[in-house]
């Protein structure tokens, strides 16, 4: 039954990886096309993209799962494309968790695009940088705390989601049982010392995750004179 | 030896207007694409403005802007070329270095997108100085080092077009004429024009070919540099330069076994300055005199360490305060001369009057030493 | 509606690949584990335990969830599903009837096992506790249950303020279990499971609470569904289901 | 029973709009610090302030109704404090709807931070401004937007709160029973009008809202010359 | 009248080290808290790190630092005194606006912190010409209008101390002329101690009573700027500087009559240079005249343009390849002559000699006119 718990988890990572990178690759454009944009539509699209954040997980699986049922067009679609059925499958809680987790990841890249400003990327476009060499070579290095930020919090957001994924994952062992539903079923069945020890070791391994994530980030913070550091770190060539 | 070639050199053809709250730029000019052309003028008469249109960074531009035949902004066609298809350089006046990468990533930002890698990168290297301070970060770099790191990055992508902006104002003098001699060796071997702007004329004089002077926002002066300077001569009581001749000799002798270089004036005359190592392979020698080191004497003077006598003919005296600058014509060339009006009245000078231009050795100044 | 038509030429043969799926309300699926070792031991049939709350089965069914058979924990919903035509005819059968207890976790009310109903009763009306946790009576059937049993006592209107409603009887007994709030009604099984004493309330004080299992009509698995239906209600697992603490079933009403 | 929503409602607005408060008070120091922190537990502090997101927001109340049953030390100390027993009451989902919503306050403040560097600080320390001065005048000004994200994440992940209000609230009319709860309560009671009429209300209530707050945020946009800008906006002297 | 007010002006005392990678600045120095003394030195010499030392800003400081009596920092007794208590101001190189403000916002920044508040806004506005900037977002200033704006902001806050890191140097001529003028009346006025770094000896031989040179992180030279300039013309061939002679004169007649202002250079000797307005109001004129603009005689000039003609004795004779700089003793004061090393052959000068300088008015040059 441990097995149980590390199918969960595998099912969980797989998700949750497979989330987030869809979530940089849709939210990296959207955050961006946001914070360069200057209609008035902005606010509305700003809104748009902030509303899964507004209603109760469960009560937003309850939506998706009705557009997921092979009865209505979203379900129909993917069916007719794919010829598998959407709800209750493995696409489906990553699709879930995608509109559920996209707020955390586009709000923060699009208020670390915003206070980038241009004036780099002016000189970069002078020295001949495209607009996507411009974004890799200037954007990307100098907002990487924030990509970190926002994968990390659409990362997690999704290990720790269940309301969603519960309502339309249908719970399948192997498939779309995660751990938080696991875990969830633990409590429900009274398996207190599962339970314990199974949000003992989600703890820590986030923890460690997490850590591990920050740890990364480290080296940029701090590279400022002044006011704030206490002592200036020297670090030989850290960019090389 | 086709038509075209014969015909003219390339230009950058500009038609632009710019209008913001307080501020308007307007701009018909054809600039030749060839040597530097200096930009000179006022704070806030539209310098930078006009280097940021051109190179595609200021939007709310109207009208066209050509580069060697190739369209780089019509409004009325609507083309609008990016910045980054553009190929022009510029090196801002705050240096905006990446802040993410060493002043090596930086200048390598620069090589890897280059197209054409004429340049040696060491050697560019070299001539900013910049060999030291490679691994740094931009953070730690002084102002000075700042802009010689900015210089190097955008020399290092051999754009078709480097717009220079202050590029040299927070250097000192021994750097500053260091790097003006790279960027004229750098702009004769890569053939690379360029624009640059400077409020020290004594920058612009020793570099540049053609000189565009702003006032508010408009073309209050343009052509060839000597002419425009002389011009400035006379632009009234509010001088905004400092009076002077400004020259292009052809060197006669290297040193005249007294450690004096001569000039070529004409046939008959000569102008001698200090000899300097520099001078020695060049055939021509840009220099200027500023009219306040020019004196008149009526007789040749004797016994005196002034090396430069030239006999000239006054050719216009204006009165400026307590001031008088005169035009003197010694041969073909005209001298600019800034004498007290008390001397004026001792030496009661007149117009047509034959007189004697003084000037010492070190009073013909080169700014690349 | 559509739903019916979709796959159905293919549910009458049984993918033996895949294991028997069984959705159950979340308070049963501690007894149907024990029950399942020996359903494979009888029959060699492999069975997956989906366990939730019976109203997002209910939803999930509704919208094409691939469960085989559905353990409610109630009678509604299988009535519903059924009527919507999303069961097998004739397969909706009650398996458990849920019996509801007075637990407390204070230490004063320890022995409640010795207590009376119209001791208790009594001492709920004198000293109404601060707060008393049951199920939501509006969606859960132990709630209405204990509803319906405090309205018996008498108790309804002064302890309708007091409530703390869980989402359904599991939250109420986790409420209770951590000494977040003293007294409530539970799920007897809960407290036989976990060794624990309660008082149990007569079923004459709330409707039965039936709870009730159907064989989803697009499973694929409907022979292993209908055999584990039978064992389920065989005499043995009716007696093991009993012994955790459920009412015996009623033939009578099928 | 559209009264008992409306009820719902405002005990919602409460909730999120003093777990709003609270979170901007507790977060912004909190970021602050993280941000001119060097020191090496900077990471795993910034692990801890993220891991209720990898909680299943379930097994966080499960926690959080051992913590608060005034059995257990903070329940206990809480109960002498205030007289007042923690678990189910107002107090007690604001506590655990504040910890839960932590990350997406502090972690885009702290980004803002770090990225706005220490050069227009030091021009403000020289000009005699103190710490909390150039706090105000200097940092909260410039990173307006990243409060303005910080605030609406946090509000509309509190107001979207579910299963951790549901567990330690207990579903009390007037006090605890917020708006996620009554509109998955009329889910589970087949009351599905009444769910569609209310997410619709909620839905277009927080578009509003949030459209509003964004708003409020545009004259900002798109200040900088160059590169991104269409058209620069010109505005007469919009900061006095 | 009490020992302490007689015995010495208030000082900043400096004993600081400041380690890099590869650079070190070690500085032991008393400045007094005397007008403005200039800061000069090569780029990356360390002028910034010093301001940003006294300002508080550079942390990773060893030593201590005495403003007037008060420590502000002392590493040894762990004093460290914030930024922003220490009431020391400070312009820096990049102007460092704060961009949510207009230009208003900014210079109220400083005004709403500033204790004393002697000085006029509207003055300060006037004079920095930022009346019509006032509404502008910073984003929308040149360069030149930046700096204007941080030097205003810097004053406006009137510290007790006031650093600038090369303040002008996006400025054209006649801009830095006025804010100079500007910032010695505002010394004046408040009594306000500057340190000003710039790259322009001018600059500073124009405002400065005191000289700091800097060389690699350490003093290469401190004392009154006059001296300090004449010594650095012996520097060697290396010249950091234009040769010069460096003048604090009294006014004895403001116009001669010919548009002429007389200085007394001793009892005997008067020093002619061109009137100018602004000489009205003053008794004293500092002035410089640099060593190519004065000439050799060795008899007495006659019908030339030339007013000044002093007489004096060679003391000392500097052969510098094909220059010799000459310093030549008239009354009480060194001149510095340079002339080429073949005119000084051709007079055959020699040490103890008698000789004639002669310069023109023009040539006697105060960068404040
Ligand atoms: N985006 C803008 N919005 C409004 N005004 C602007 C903008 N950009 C420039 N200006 C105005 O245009 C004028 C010219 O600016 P520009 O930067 O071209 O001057 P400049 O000649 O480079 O001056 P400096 O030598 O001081 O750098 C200034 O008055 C400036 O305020
Ligand atoms: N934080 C730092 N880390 C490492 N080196 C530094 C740092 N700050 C300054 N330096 C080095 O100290 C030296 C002096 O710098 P500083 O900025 O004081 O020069 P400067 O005299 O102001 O020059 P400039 O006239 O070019 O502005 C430079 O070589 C610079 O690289
Ligand atoms: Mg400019
Ligand atoms: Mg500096």
């Amino acid at each position: 039954m441990i097995n149980s718990d590390l199918q969960a988890l595998i099912t969980t990572l797989e998700m949750a990886t497979l989330t987030t990178i869809i979530l940089l690759i849709i939210g990296t454009p959207l955050a961006w096309y946001l914070a360069k944009m200057t209609s008035r539509f902005k606010v509305i699209i700003e809104a748009v993209v902030a509303l899964p954040l507004v209603l109760p997980p469960t009560v937003l699986g309850f939506y998706l799962l009705i557009a997921f049922s092979p009865e209505h067009l979203p379900g129909k679609l993917w069916q007719q494309a794919t010829g598998q059925q959407l709800a209750f499958s493995f696409s489906a809680i990553v699709i879930g968790s995608v509109l559920y987790s996209l707020p955390f990841v586009v709000q923060p890249l699009q208020k670390a695009f915003e206070q980038l400003g241009d004036t780099l990327l002016e000189a970069g476009a002078l020295l001949g940088a495209g607009p996507i060499d411009r974004f890799f070579s200037i954007v990307l290095p100098l907002t990487k705390a924030s990509f970190i930020t926002a994968a990390s919090l659409g990362f997690a957001h999704t290990v720790g989601e269940f309301g969603v994924i519960l309502m339309i994952g249908g719970n399948i062992p192997g498939e779309t049982r995660v751990l938080s539903i696991a875990l969830f079923d633990h409590v429900e069945a009274f398996d207190y010392a599962r339970a314990h020890l199974l949000s003992i070791c989600l703890l820590l391994g986030s923890m460690v995750l997490l850590a591990a994530i920050y740890w990364l980030n480290l080296p940029k913070i701090n590279k400022a004179k002044g006011l704030s550091s206490q002592a200036n770190r020297k670090e030989g060539n850290p960019d090389d | 030896m086709t038509d075209t070639l014969l015909n003219k050199t390339p230009q950058l053809d500009l038609n632009i207007t710019i209008s913001y709250q307080q501020f308007d730029l307007a701009i018909v000019l054809p600039i030749p694409l060839k040597g530097i052309t200096g930009v000179f003028g006022h704070s806030a008469s539209g310098k930078s403005t006009l280097l940021r249109a051109i190179s595609g960074l200021e939007t709310p531009l109207k009208g066209d802007i050509t580069l060697a035949g190739k369209s780089l902004v019509n409004t009325e066609k609507n083309i609008y070329l990016k910045p980054e298809n553009r190929q022009v350089g510029l090196v801002f006046q705050n240096s905006r270095l990446f802040p993410h990468l060493t002043v090596l990533g930086n200048l390598e930002y620069a090589v890897k997108r280059c197209k054409n890698r004429q340049l040696s990168f060491d050697k560019v290297v070299e001539l900013t100085e910049l060999t030291p301070l490679l691994s740094h970060q931009v953070r730690e770099l002084s102002g000075g080092q700042q802009q010689r790191v900015a210089l190097a990055r955008a020399i290092l992508a051999e754009p078709k077009l480097l717009l220079l902006d202050e590029p040299l104002s927070a250097l000192d003098q021994h750097s500053k004429t260091k790097l003006l001699k790279m960027m004229l060796n750098i702009q004769k071997q890569l053939d690379l024009p360029m624009l640059y702007v400077s409020h020290s004329l004594d920058e612009l004089q020793q570099v540049c070919d053609t000189l565009l002077v702003l006032e508010k926002g408009e073309v209050l002066n343009f052509g060839n540099i000597h002419q425009v300077i002389h011009q400035l001569n006379n632009y009234g009581d509010n001088a905004i330069i400092h009076q002077q001749t400004s020259l292009d000799l052809p060197i006669k002798t290297f040193d005249n076994g007294h450690g004096l270089t001569a000039l070529a004036l004409n046939a008959q005359q000569d102008i001698f300055l200090l000899s300097d190592k520099a001078f020695e392979q060049q055939n021509q020698l840009r220099c200027f005199i500023l009219a306040s080191d020019i004196s008149i004497t009526l007789t040749e003077p004797v016994s005196s360490s002034i090396v430069n006598h030239l006999f000239g003919v006054i050719k216009q005296i204006d009165n400026q305060e307590n001031n008088v600058l005169l035009t003197v014509h010694c041969g073909s060339q005209d001298f600019f001369v800034t004498i007290s009006a008390f001397s004026q009245q001792k030496l009661s000078l007149t117009i047509r009057q034959q007189v004697y231009l003084q000037f010492k050795a070190g009073a013909v100044r080169t700014f690349i030493h | 509606s559509q739903a019916k038509e979709i796959n159905v030429n293919e549910s009458n043969s049984d993918d033996n690949s895949k294991p028997l799926r069984i959705a159950v309300a979340a308070n049963f699926s501690p007894v149907l584990k024990v029950l399942l070792t020996d359903f494979r031991n009888k029959t060699g049939i492999n069975s997956q335990i989906i366990s939730g709350a019976s109203g997002a089965m209910f939803l999930q069914i509704k919208h094409g969830a691939p469960y085989d058979i559905f353990l409610s924990a109630d009678r509604l919903r299988p009535t519903q599903l059924e009527q919507a035509g999303y069961a097998i005819k004739n397969s909706r059968k009650t398996y458990a009837i849920g019996q509801l207890a007075f637990y407390s976790s204070s230490k004063s009310l320890h022995s409640t096992e010795q207590l009376s109903i119209a001791q208790l009763s009594n001492s709920l009306l004198n000293n109404p506790p601060k707060r008393f946790a049951i199920a939501n009576p509006d969606i859960a059937p132990y709630g209405k249950a204990a509803k319906e049993a405090l309205s018996h006592l008498g108790l309804w209107q002064s302890y309708k303020t007091r409530l703390i409603k869980g989402i359904n009887i599991g939250q109420t007994f986790t409420q209770i279990r951590t000494k977040a709030v003293t007294n409530g009604l539970v799920a007897y099984s809960q407290l036989v499971l976990n060794n624990l004493p309660g008082l149990l309330i007569p079923s004459s004080y709330h409707q039965p609470i039936e709870q009730q299992l159907i064989i989803i009509r697009t499973s694929k698995r409907q022979e292993a569904a209908q055999q584990f239906s039978d064992f389920l209600l065989s005499a043995q697992s009716q007696a093991t289901i009993v012994s955790y603490g459920y009412a015996k079933i009623n033939r009578t009403n099928g």
